[in-house]
């Protein structure tokens, strides 16, 4: 299978972990990432909180390239897929002659695409090293659930795609109220404050519900989570969930990812045996 | 004090955000759910009504839609189906001076839109710098704030985060052209 | 919604049915106190029941001031059907007073309880 | 085929809108299908707890209607079946009906329930929503009708895995019937009535309540189980977590209501009633609980409604007028997390407990049929569309339809509709009346002269109501240690049907003569009992209650054992009084078969032309000149009727059909008689001729008005007008819209007040329809509504949504600070206090509008002449709040109109109508009985004094020639004044002879 798949910036830069970690377990899978060619930024928070049309076109721009493949395009990042989403949204409604847009893929966060069934059960297939008594709360955060009118989820107030590919990974995945809760990811560098005391009650009501650890699907949230834990030596790690399935499928480039953490997630890992 | 309420505000916000604000029956649901109530002047849903009334000056200069985090906790419940951060970035939109407590705010934004602009992708160590030079780096190193964000710059690139050397890409004259359209 | 389970009610059409006797019947039976429960006044079921019943009940307080027995045993009270909370009240309020009026002077075999000098007029 | 009618009537659906439906019909001489798609009757009412206002038990006072229903000999039930497709036209269609296989022969079964204890297969139960369980095979709830089980072929094992089939092994009456077949029936009817009720939403799809993650939150409905004494915690609040009691719960408002987001735009007028109930009702169990309603208005809007909103809060329960976002469950406690916004502050707060007060909605099935029957549905919600002039008419000619289908309503609207639907059902089928009719069985009556009493007496656990508080098998024990008692048992609902078979049973067996049954109240159960006694061939009046839950039981919960004892108390003096009954005779008397209608509004003539297209005769007095009342001022409606044509229309079809005769100028002055036989003087000016009128029923429509106020300069400044007199304006063209810049509309003004302390309901609708016509005519004027709570409820609020589309502004003001309004020269001057922006709104008005209360047209004369009753505030008072909203307590006299309560006009229409089906089940017979309860007097003894005469409050005794005192049993209402007067005791009240009172006295105080 071949899938077209816009990485986004972060995925350049802070959350180079992740991007390795998609083409690794995508690989393993037998599927293809075909890397958008010239993809540009979506103008994330930046855009649309400024102007109109950049939000628009910016992540247009991508949408004509990737609609010339005729692929599904694959988003790893939550925020740069509702911004792809919203722009495809709008120049399906109201089409815009410079970005003749027809629609013939469907943008779809990596998540969403990787707990499809048929995924699924390839995952299950292949599972190596069941992260049997691994406790993970799954933060799914804002943007690839909110509004459901642009992602399209069904169930915006409980997500539950990753939740299932944890449990396939055999994960013991925790019950708890949080999934979709702000971080304030787009103010951590303008407001750190108010994102340090977002990030502070996600992570309070996780350790309450039981987790080691939290698992993320956006690089956002996830460097949000990381960052805003402060100094405290009781900091939970934030995975990135295709890093769990790196590690449960039994690829070899886990250990490099982890390393890169801003917080050390091995400890619980070590605890299962599971590195 | 008292309220003069002015319609046509109201109207024009409506028209440029394409949201009904008047739609809004002050149920406070907004407010309830919306994350970050703590650190604005106003919760959204006293913003909207103050939209309703019509007091610009209030609602532009708040601090509200600057500190808005964009994670349409609102937009996906209002029963209205009013996409109230929408309303937000508009607000934003309209208000040129971020006002006090999201002076940065605007900063980042243009940090992040140039770095864009120059490159086609956001080339985070360019932009960071940018962004540091704007909010007043030496106000920041007298009160040691910017000790804690080299520091954190120090781990990422410790770590490997750090891309040091940009990347442009291909068709960057597309993004030119975007930028030209900008306003419209 | 509660009141004190001694109080105990008789069933009759109207209070315009009562009958002067059946109130004196109960007295002498030992029992402690007495109410009629009437519609409010102009809105009787049956137009006046409550007004003749209400003339009875005045007529009976002076039976009972020769009898001895402290005519406040006995009342009046005009009630709706939807009302059901003044209903309460009064319970409780014809139980209180009974109370602190002690057992009736007919069970306990006490003398009079009511000096017949203090007796008063006649039916309005 | 065209030309033949049938005279019987299908409805489908059978809660209480159906079963209310059917009865009317039945009773007025239609053959009546009631056909429910579930196993049993009673709809979502039997699921109820109590009922607002009156917290009267819901399954208590629907209980004898179901069994009622279930005896009827006209009424047949087709449970467990639906109708598939309607061929034909009106007055004569051919409905098909698929029956399910129950696998249970309702002939032979008799309902003793061995089948269900022994079954081993469960699930949960769709009648105590999640949190209860039932059985494979299974009767939805104990006093179901009928009491027949079904087996659920989805689940038994038997059909699933082709083993099993204990149940036909245990039970005795070899009635389970693994063999049957769904069957198709084909049947005729001359109409239909749709009433297909609600399902609630499914709070799911407001997936940020967390209803289905979380234990504990439940829905209003599983709430209400959870409050009933039969429900799945056997009345004890607990939370479904761990069945602890919760300390604090929420109740959320609105959940899948005013939602246009998710497609329901509309209110569903009754959570805010019910939510509020639940409270009330769950701080009588336990006062200690905290309770707090999250609201966005409350909408009180109905008769009795603020007054209870109001003593609500004065009991301590808590509202916050802020819906919440989410309910975030906490992982240790589980308890409740919410945040809210209170006084402009974000706010949070832990529950034990959350409740959704969820809306309702037609279920898919009943959307799916309606497409069948070619019915069409509102936009809005899928309910049934109607015309705004004719609300119980589908778009299907023949199929008529109620209750909560039709909009969104109340247990009393929904009654009042199935009424109303009865009476335009049969109005096209009038000729064929009586035709395809059953006779009662009844035995005939028994002899008991000379024979000794013999009583039986049945005490009743009603449930855990009485059985919680009162030793039942101790009273029952006592019972059985009193004088002539030959037997006594207790049942655990005495009212339920295979009780009344049992009952009957048991006087047979058992040869009483007399029955005391020991339960709720003769004022709700009194006539089944009767019925029951009466289809064994004994004399109705052999029946004494003694009411040990009304009077005992919820009134002295915490006195357990005084209650028993009072119990026994109770029933020793039911069981002295029943020894003395003695049989009562009854006098048949012909009814006139005519309809008097006083008032000649809107209410008024709906119901003349309903009697005269049931084929009776009508007088319709009206007292002003001409016909119409407030009508005649009334110039658009919010969903665009012309009410001027309709009116106009309506007016020559009432003054020229032959069955109506039309009085106006008129004035009552004198009335006399008993239902059957009225008589009602009439004044007529301006030459003030004197008629009588002679009438069988009444109809009591004297209205309404708008409340002229003195309040906000009214009267003083000419640009302050009321609502009434802005529409008068503008539709006459007195209005220069042009000048116009900003008008405001002030609510609540006279109504929700310490004097007048009802809501008048409809101002809400009316500032919003006009403030949306003025919106039509200029576009660019500023309208400002000032409100405390807007109440379109319903369907309505769609309008009010439509209204700040279109840029209406609406202000909400706190009672402590309303609006006040100053003259500047032309213009007027509008402060008032902005609670969200703590800052006075200063508005400079052209039009300043009131929005004033509706008050009952003066009527205490009439009221007083009639012997009727009225509220507080002068609207008339029904029988029975809930279940019946247009009868008068006193028999054959019935109420329409804003004289009942303020009502928009197809509400007006619809009680009207349900006046009409109710006295025609009166008109429809031949003759009635009357008598039982009169004075008789024993002439030997009598004086001749002529103090009976002076007594009686209807001058019924006359001294005859012979020289004493004559009652005639036919006029004598039987109230006892006379009785008690006699000096000579020579008149005695049947069934409350003097010897009865005495031995009730005697019983309390001598105990045996
Ligand atoms: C939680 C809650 C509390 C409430 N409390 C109160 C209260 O205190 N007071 C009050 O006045 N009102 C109350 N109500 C409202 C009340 O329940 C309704 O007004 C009333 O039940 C409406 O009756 P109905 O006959 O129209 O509908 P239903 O009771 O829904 O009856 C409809 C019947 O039709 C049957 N049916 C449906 N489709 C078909 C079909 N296709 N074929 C055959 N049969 C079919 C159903 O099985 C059902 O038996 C409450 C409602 C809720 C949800
Ligand atoms: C201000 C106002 C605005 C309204 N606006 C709307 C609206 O926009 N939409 C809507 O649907 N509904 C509206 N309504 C409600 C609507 O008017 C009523 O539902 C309907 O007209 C009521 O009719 P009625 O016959 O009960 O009462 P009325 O219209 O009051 O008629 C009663 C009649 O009885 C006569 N009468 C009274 N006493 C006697 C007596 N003793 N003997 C003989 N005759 C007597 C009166 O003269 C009168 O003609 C409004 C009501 C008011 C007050
Ligand atoms: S949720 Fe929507 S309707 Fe409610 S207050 Fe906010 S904006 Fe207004
Ligand atoms: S989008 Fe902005 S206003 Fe809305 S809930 Fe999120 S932070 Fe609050
Ligand atoms: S055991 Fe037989 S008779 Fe008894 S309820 Fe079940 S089916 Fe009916
Ligand atoms: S066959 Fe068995 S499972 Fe089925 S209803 Fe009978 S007892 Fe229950
Ligand atoms: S306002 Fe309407 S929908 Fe909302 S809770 Fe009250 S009655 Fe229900
Ligand atoms: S007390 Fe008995 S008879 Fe009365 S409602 Fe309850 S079950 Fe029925
Ligand atoms: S304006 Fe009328 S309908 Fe609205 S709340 Fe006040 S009294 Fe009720
Ligand atoms: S009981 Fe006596 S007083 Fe009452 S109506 Fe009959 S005759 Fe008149």
């Amino acid at each position: 299978m071949k899938v077209s798949y816009y990485p986004g910036c972060s995925l350049l830069g802070t959350a180079r972990e992740y991007d390795e970690s998609n083409r690794a377990v995508c690989g393993a899978l037998g599927i293809e990432l075909e890397e958008l060619e010239g993809w540009n930024c979506c103008g994330a928070t930046s855009a649309h909180s400024t102007d109109d049309y950049l939000a628009l076109a910016l992540p247009a721009r991508n949408l004509v390239i990737a609609d010339g493949k005729g692929l599904d395009l694959i988003v790893p990042c939550s925020a740069c897929f509702l911004r792809l989403k919203a722009s495809e949204k709008k120049l399906l409604e109201m089409p815009l002659a410079d970005f003749p847009y027809r629609g013939s893929l469907k943008v779809k966060h990596l998540l969403n695409f990787l707990a499809e069934d048929e995924n699924i059960q390839k995952i299950q297939e292949r599972v190596k090293k069941p992260l049997a008594g691994l406790k993970v709360a799954c933060y799914y955060g804002c943007l690839i659930v909110r509004p459901p009118k642009v992602t399209g989820a069904t169930e915006p107030e409980d997500p539950k795609e990753m939740d299932r590919l944890m449990a396939a990974l055999g994960a013991e995945v925790i019950e708890w109220s949080f999934k979709t809760e702000c971080c304030g990811g787009s103010l951590v560098l303008a407001r750190p404050d108010i994102a340090t005391k977002l990030v502070e009650r996600i992570l309070k009501m996780a350790k309450e519900a039981g987790a080691e650890a939290l698992v993320s699907c956006c690089p956002m949230c996830q460097s949000n989570l990381e960052t805003c834990q402060g100094e405290s030596s009781h900091r939970t790690p934030v995975f990135y969930f295709t890093e769990l399935l790196g590690l449960a499928l039994g690829l070899s480039g886990v250990k490099g990812w982890l390393k890169r953490h801003l917080i050390d997630p091995r400890q619980p890992l070590r605890e299962k045996g599971l590195i | 004090m008292s309220i003069a309420p002015q319609t046509s505000f109201l109207y024009h916000i409506e028209e440029k955000s394409g949201e009904k604000v008047s739609l809004c029956y002050q149920c406070n649901k907004c407010s309830s759910g919306c994350p970050v109530t703590f650190a604005m002047d106003f919760p959204p849903h006293v913003l909207l009504r103050m939209v309703q009334l019509g007091l610009k000056e209030k609602v532009l200069g708040s601090l509200t839609p600057w500190v808005c985090a964009s994670c349409e906790t609102c937009t996906t419940r209002c029963p209205n189906g009013i996409d109230i951060a929408r309303v937000m970035d508009t607000l934003r939109q309209m208000a040129r001076v971020a006002p006090a407590g999201a002076e940065d705010i605007p900063k980042f934004h243009e940090a992040f839109l140039n770095s864009i602009k120059a490159r086609g992708r956001v080339y985070e160590v360019g932009m960071l710098l940018e962004y540091m030079f704007k909010t007043d780096v030496w106000a920041k190193i007298k009160s040691r704030e910017i000790i804690k964000e080299t520091k954190l710059g120090w781990e990422m690139f410790r770590r490997g985060k750090m891309r040091l050397f940009p990347h442009t890409i291909r068709g960057l004259e597309d993004i030119k052209k975007i930028f030209e359209h900008k306003g419209k | 919604m509660d009141y004190p389970p001694n109080v105990k009610l008789i069933r009759v059409p109207c209070s315009g049915r009562v009958d002067s006797v059946h109130l004196i019947k109960a007295f002498e039976e030992g029992m402690d106190g007495v109410y009629v429960a009437g519609c409010l006044e102009g809105e009787c079921h049956f137009l006046t029941g409550n007004l003749r019943a209400k003339k009875r009940v005045e007529y009976v307080k002076g039976v009972l001031t020769t009898l001895g027995i402290n005519p406040e045993r006995l009342r009046m009270y005009n009630l709706s059907a939807a009302m059901g909370s003044r209903f309460v009240e009064i319970a409780r309020e014809m139980t209180e007073m009974i109370r602190s009026l002690g057992p009736s002077p007919v069970k306990t075999g006490a003398g009079r309880e009511f000096p017949q000098e203090q007796e008063e007029g006649e039916e309005q | 085929m065209t030309g033949r009618k049938i005279g019987a009537v299908m409805v489908v659906g059978g809660g209480i809108g159906g079963v209310q439906s059917a009865l009317d019909l039945a009773e007025a001489g239609y053959k009546v299908y009631l056909v429910e798609s579930s196993p049993s009757i009673g709809g979502r009412m039997a699921q109820l707890d109590k009922t607002f206002p009156t917290n009267d038990c819901s399954m208590c006072i629907l209980s004898p209607k179901l069994v009622e229903c279930g005896r009827h000999p006209d009424i047949e039930l087709l449970t467990y079946s639906e109708l598939l497709g309607l061929e034909g036209e009106p007055g004569n269609f051919r409905a098909k009906v698929l029956k399910h296989a129950r696998y249970v022969r309702e002939d032979i079964c008799t309902g003793c329930g061995t089948c269900q204890q022994k079954c081993p297969r469960r699930t949960a139960s769709e009648f105590d929503g999640e949190l209860g369980e039932r059985k494979a095979i299974y009767v939805p709830y104990p006093q179901a009708i009928p009491n027949v089980p079904v087996i659920d072929k989805q689940i038994c094992t038997y059909f699933l895995k082709g083993k099993c089939r204990v149940c036909e092994k245990v039970c005795p009456a070899g009635a389970i019937d693994f063999e049957q077949e769904d069957e198709e029936l084909e049947i005729e009817v001359g109409a239909v009535i749709l009433a297909l009720g609600y399902e609630t939403f499914d709070a799911r799809l407001r997936g940020e309540y967390g209803y289905g993650r979380y234990k504990n939150v439940v829905t209003s409905l599983e709430f209400e189980r959870i409050l009933s004494a039969s429900g799945p915690y056997r009345g004890e609040i607990l939370r479904p977590s761990d069945n602890e009691h919760p300390r604090r719960i929420a109740w959320i408002q609105c959940t899948g209501s005013r939602d246009t987001s998710l497609g329901r735009g509309y209110c569903s007028s009754v959570c805010c009633m019910y939510a509020i109930k639940e409270a009330i009702i769950a701080q009588e169990h336990d006062p200690n609980l905290e309770l707090t309603i999250f609201y966005n208005d409350i909408r009180a809007f109905g008769k009795g409604f603020e007054g209870y909103y109001e003593s609500a809060k004065k009991a301590g329960i808590r509202f916050v007028k802020s819906i919440v976002s989410d309910v975030k469950e906490l992982p240790r406690t589980k308890d409740l997390f919410i945040r809210y916004v209170e006084d402009g502050e974000v706010k949070e707060e832990n529950f034990e407990l959350v409740v959704l007060s969820v809306g309702l909605e037609p279920s898919e099935q009943t959307k799916l049929l309606a497409k069948k029957l070619g019915v069409e549905l509102e936009p809005c919600g899928g309910f049934c569309s109607t015309p705004f002039f004719n609300p119980l008419s589908t778009t299907r000619e023949g199929v008529y339809v109620c209750g909560v289908f039709q909009g969104p309503k109340d247990i009393p609207e929904t009654v009042m509709q199935a009424s109303a639907a009865s009476a335009v059902a049969s109005a096209t089928i009038s000729a064929e009346r009586g035709t395809m009719l059953q006779q009662r069985q009844y035995l005939p009556e028994k002899q008991i002269k000379g024979e000794k009493p013999k009583i039986g007496v049945f005490v009743c656990h009603c449930g855990i109501n009485i059985a919680a508080v009162v030793d039942v098998e101790a009273v029952r024990d006592y019972a059985r240690t009193l004088p002539h008692v030959v037997w006594a048992e207790d049942n655990l609902f005495t009212c339920a049907q295979d009780t009344q078979e049992r009952i009957k049973k048991v006087i047979q067996e058992e040869g009483l003569n007399r029955v005391v049954v020991a339960a709720c109240s003769p004022r709700t159960h009194e006539p089944l009992f009767r019925q029951t006694l009466m289809e064994v061939g004994l004399n109705p009046y052999l029946f004494e209650m003694a009411n040990i839950r009304d009077q005992c039981s919820w009134v002295h919960m915490k006195d357990k054992e005084g209650a028993t004892q009072k119990a026994k108390d109770l029933v020793r003096m039911a069981v002295a009084n029943a020894a003395l009954l003695e049989p009562l005779e009854r006098e048949r008397l012909p009814v006139r078969k005519r309809a008097l209608v006083v008032g000649g509004g809107l209410a008024g003539m709906t119901a003349a032309l309903g009697f005269a297209e049931q084929g009776f005769e009508v007088f319709l007095v009206e007292r002003e000149a001409e016909l119409g009342g407030n009508m005649r001022h009334i110039y658009w409606t919010l969903s665009g009727e012309d009410p001027q044509a309709f009116l106009e229309e309506m007016i020559e079809r009432v003054t020229t059909h032959p069955a109506i005769q039309v009085i106006t100028n008129a004035e009552v002055v004198d009335h006399e008689g008993v239902q059957g036989n009225f008589s009602t003087g009439v004044m007529i000016a301006p030459t003030m001729t004197y008629r009588k009128l002679e009438h069988g029923v009444t109809v009591l429509a004297t209205g309404g008005e708008e409340y002229k106020p003195k309040e906000y300069l009214y009267g003083e400044h000419p640009a302050v007008l009321t609502q009434m007199e802005l529409e008068e304006r503008i539709a006459r063209g007195e209005l220069d819209l042009g000048e116009l810049r900003r008008v405001v509309m002030i609510q609540c003004v006279g109504s929700r007040t310490e004097q007048r302390p009802y809501c008048s309901r409809i101002c809400c609708s009316v500032a919003v329809k006009n403030a949306l016509k003025l919106k039509e005519l200029a576009p660019d004027l500023e309208i400002h509504v000032l409100f405390r709570d807007i109440r379109t409820y319903g369907l309505l609020e769609q309008y009010y949504t439509k209204a700040r589309e279109r840029g209406v502004i609406f202000t909400r003001y706190i009672p402590e600070r309303p609006p006040e309004v100053e003259a500047e020269g032309n213009r007027l001057l509008v402060k008032v206090w902005e609670n969200t922006l703590k800052d006075d709104l200063i508005l400079e008005a052209d039009l300043v509008v009131l929005s004033t209360a509706t008050l009952p047209r003066e009527n205490e004369e009439l009221a007083a002449m009639f012997k009727v009753q009225r509220t507080l505030e002068g609207f008339y008072l029904e029988a029975h709040m809930k279940l019946r909203p247009v009868d008068f307590s006193s028999d054959g006299i019935y109420m329409c109109g804003l004289a009942h309560s303020p009502k928009l006009m197809d509400e007006t229409i619809s009680q009207a109508q349900a006046a009409v089906a109710r006295a025609s089940t009166l008109l429809a017979k031949d003759e009635i009985e009357v008598g039982g309860v009169v004075a008789r007097v024993e002439p030997e003894l009598c004086a001749a004094c002529l103090i009976c005469v002076r007594a009686c409050p209807y001058g019924v005794p006359y001294i005859c020639e012979d020289g004493y005192s004559v009652i005639d049993p036919a006029k004598c209402r039987g109230c006892g004044n006379c009785a008690a007067e006699c000096p000579q005791k020579a008149i005695q009240l049947q069934h409350y002879r003097d010897e009865q009172l005495v031995a009730k006295v005697l019983a309390l105080t001598r105990g045996i």
